[in-house]
């Protein structure tokens, strides 16, 4: 099972500095094992953020994001007690999903 | 790709460091060691070992082992179940095994102890991969995590503390080896480098406070959380020793000469280094 | 499960609090994303046929989008970048580094209420360019930035 | 020992920069403990054997004196070093230039990882400059760019002396951190050609 994100969350007026941790080998299936076989690829390649339930961010990525990757953005119409949750899928259709509530300023 | 994938393998060398621009010495803070700067600040905001931090609370606070106990009445040495601070007076004299022991050792004394586990077990794998995550690793991210921002203030009042000490220094001046290195031989000088790497001054207050409060850290060049064991372990590797065998005396010994060396500073870890 | 969620929560930043750490898929609908995930692209050998894939040839040069990278990388398994469009109506920044096996790393969309900035850390096999597309209006510009990767010490 | 304690712990509690002011040499009690230590905690993984803890006459010295021995003593040791090295028996001391910077470069071999046949390098950047155009080296020794050209080029005297410190460095320099890749058999007798080419043929990276 995938390990949690680590979300902050922080507001400025309306607008929420988000930075997340994920926990994710990101795998380029170009590196070999101690066996000497190619690992097979194995990454993110989607990602989602939710205000409320409500798109905002969306990203398409690749396996030379680095591992465990880590991802800031900022989210404008936000306010304290709003609901942001980071979704992100990855090439096996492996998912998780986060949330945090957005403390006041 | 070839050479991403060697310098994943090879990325791994001395204590790489976070060293502030006063510490470089008096060489010329050129265009090549702002630029390092730059890249330091920039990966310091978003360090993944907050994500061992979490496992690692997970791990403490779950029942495990054959007598499923959790770790919340490990002693780490300011009584049962207290974290908080614990690593900052690390290593340090424990009654009950009558050892000097540091953070790793500990935790192992206690995962034995408390949770039933077979020793030889628990020490087996201590460092993860890609591919396998170490336990040691994240509950060693946690409990450090939980002495972040607290004063350096290792203990040397029992006999045996100030014995491990001494032989821990005589251990950083021991040449050997085909290359005939010592701790000293990389660690003895202000502002010297391996490459762009920079190494701090063990030898010295102000090197070896900034050195051992940013230990453990998040390597990025291995996309894995590194314990102080391990950091003593890769640099004797280079130094082309025999391999140290894990928690051992020795290692014990020469993490308190460097812990001793480090009291008075605010301890700072995990951070994230190259 | 309870626990995990329970450690998540005492866990969670000053400044916000975790209130749900585990519905895994629950929450994201199975709508259509606004961004696709553009195989051929991530498939693209060099930049070139990778713009062409996404539909973004020749961008404009920009001044408007700022690059913020060290110019050199301590090491190449994470590089990062902080990126910022000051085009108005940018709703796409897209990542490429022109060096790499792939060069297109991926696509950020920003036409549901994020601002157009975003910083990501990217793998990078040697010293090369990164480039950056802002799509605004459904025009494309671009910037660039060098970015050295160093070899590290002892391992030669 | 009293002595070291109070003195690193008065240097301690002043902030005083030295760890160990006025502690120049080793606690004769805790090295041996330390030693023994060693000997019991540290095991044979692959080529890196317990074996390598035993130190020679120069490693047990500089050990002694933290790399900084008496004026006397330091004598007696370099000349002690002087006499071990063993020149080329060709009376060539000059090989390949961009071999000697491959060398130069790789910092590989010996390390437990390492197989018994894998090529030793030099690891020459890591601690010096080299050429003029790698931004990636170390500074623990001194800068060799130019190396032959600021000395007069591939001299007999220049190329003995750089065959010498790749073969014993502390033949010059008592104690010096450099590694005696000949005395060791670290580097072969044709990598050691090669590197000091690369210091001195004038056509070599270092003296452009």
């Amino acid at each position: 099972m995938a390990n949690p994100m680590k979300i902050r969350a922080k507001l400025e007026g309306d607008v929420a500095n988000v930075r997340v941790l994920m926990s994710h080998p990101m795998e380029t299936g170009q590196r070999k094992n101690a066996a000497g076989e190619l690992v097979p690829m194995h990454f993110i390649k989607d990602i989602r953020a939710e205000l409320n339930g409500k798109p905002v961010f969306e990203a398409a990525i690749s396996q030379a994001v680095s591992r465990n990757p880590v991802f800031a953005f900022k989210v404008k119409g936000a306010k304290a007690g709003d609901k942001l949750s980071i979704t992100w899928e990855d090439n096996r259709g492996d998912k998780r999903t986060d949330t945090v509530e957005l403390g006041g300023a | 790709m070839a050479t991403l994938r060697r310098s994943l393998a090879q990325g791994i060398c001395a204590f790489a460091l976070l060293v502030p621009s006063a510490l470089l010495a008096q060489e010329d803070k050129d265009s090549t060691a702002a630029a390092i700067e730059m890249y330091r600040e920039m990966l310091a905001d978003g360090n993944p070992a907050e994500l061992h931090e979490l496992r690692g609370e997970e791990l403490w606070t779950t029942p495990r082992g054959p007598k499923n106990a959790s770790l919340e009445k490990c002693d780490l040495g300011l009584g049962p179940g207290k974290v908080q601070g614990a690593y900052a007076q690390l290593p340090r004299y424990f009654p009950d095994t009558d050892k000097v022991e540091d953070l790793e050792s500990r935790l192992v004394t206690c995962m034995t102890t408390l949770q039933g586990f077979d020793r030889e077990e628990v020490t087996k794998k201590p460092y993860g991969s890609i591919s396998y995550q170490a336990d040691m690793e994240a509950l060693a991210a946690y409990v450090v995590g939980q002495s972040r921002g607290l004063p350096m203030a290792v203990p040397q009042k029992h006999p045996k503390e100030k014995e491990a000490y001494a032989i821990g220094k005589e251990i950083f001046y021991y040449r050997a080896g085909p290359y005939d290195f010592a701790c000293a031989t990389c660690h003895g000088e202000d502002g010297k480098r391996i490459r762009l790497q920079d190494l701090p001054n063990l030898t010295e207050k102000k090197g070896a406070q900034f050195a051992y409060t940013t230990w453990p850290a998040y390597r990025v060049s291995q996309g894995e959380l590194r314990t102080m064991q391990w950091r003593l372990w890769d640099c004797f590797r280079q130094q082309r020793f025999p391999e140290p065998k894990y928690i051992s005396d020795a290692t014990i010994a020469l993490t308190t000469f460097l812990a001793v060396n480090a009291n008075g500073a605010k301890y700072d870890g995990p951070a994230i280094k190259r | 499960m309870n626990r995990n969620r329970r450690v998540a929560l005492k866990s969670a930043g000053l400044s916000s609090m975790l209130v749900a750490g585990f519905a895994t898929g629950l929450l994201r609908p199975a709508d259509a994303l606004a961004i696709e995930w553009n195989q051929d692209a991530f498939h693209a050998k060099n930049v070139a046929d990778a713009l062409q894939k996404l539909g973004a040839q020749n961008p404009v040069d920009s001044g408007d989008i700022t690059i913020k990278a060290p110019d050199i990388a301590e090491n190449g398994a994470v590089v990062p970048i902080d990126i910022t469009s000051d085009i108005p109506g940018t709703e796409r920044i897209t990542v490429l580094i022109d060096k790499n096996p792939f060069p297109y790393v991926g696509s950020f969309d920003f036409t549901k209420g994020a601002l157009p900035y975003v910083h990501v850390r990217v793998k990078m096999g040697e010293s090369s360019n990164v480039r950056v597309i802002a799509t605004a209006n459904g025009k494309h510009y671009q910037a660039v930035k060098e970015v050295k990767v160093t070899i590290g010490g002892c391992g030669g | 020992m009293k002595k070291t304690m109070m003195l690193a712990t008065l240097a301690l509690s002043l902030g005083a920069s030295a760890v160990h002011a006025g502690d120049k040499s080793s606690d004769p009690v805790a090295l041996k403990k330390a030693t023994a230590l060693m000997k019991q905690d540290f095991k044979s993984t692959g080529i890196a054997t317990v074996d390598r803890l035993d130190q020679d006459q120069a490693m047990a010295v500089c050990t002694k004196y933290r790399g900084d021995p008496p004026a006397d003593i330091a004598r007696e040791l370099q000349a002690a070093q002087m006499a071990l090295i063993k020149y080329p028996a060709d009376g060539k001391y000059m090989g390949d230039w961009k071999n000697g910077d491959k060398i130069a470069k790789s910092g590989r071999g010996a390390t437990w990882r390492d197989k018994p046949d894998t090529v030793n390098g030099g690891g020459c950047y890591n601690c010096h400059r080299v050429s003029g155009t790698e931004l990636s080296y170390g500074t623990i020794g001194p800068s060799l760019y130019q190396f032959g050209k600021l000395r007069g080029g591939p001299t007999e005297a220049n190329m003995k002396y750089v065959y010498g410190k790749l073969y014993d460095s502390q033949a010059y320099v008592p104690c010096s951190n450099m590694p005696r890749f000949g005395y060791h058999g670290v580097l072969t007798e044709q990598q050691m050609k090669d590197l000091t080419a690369l210091l001195l043929d004038p056509e070599s990276v270092v003296n452009q």
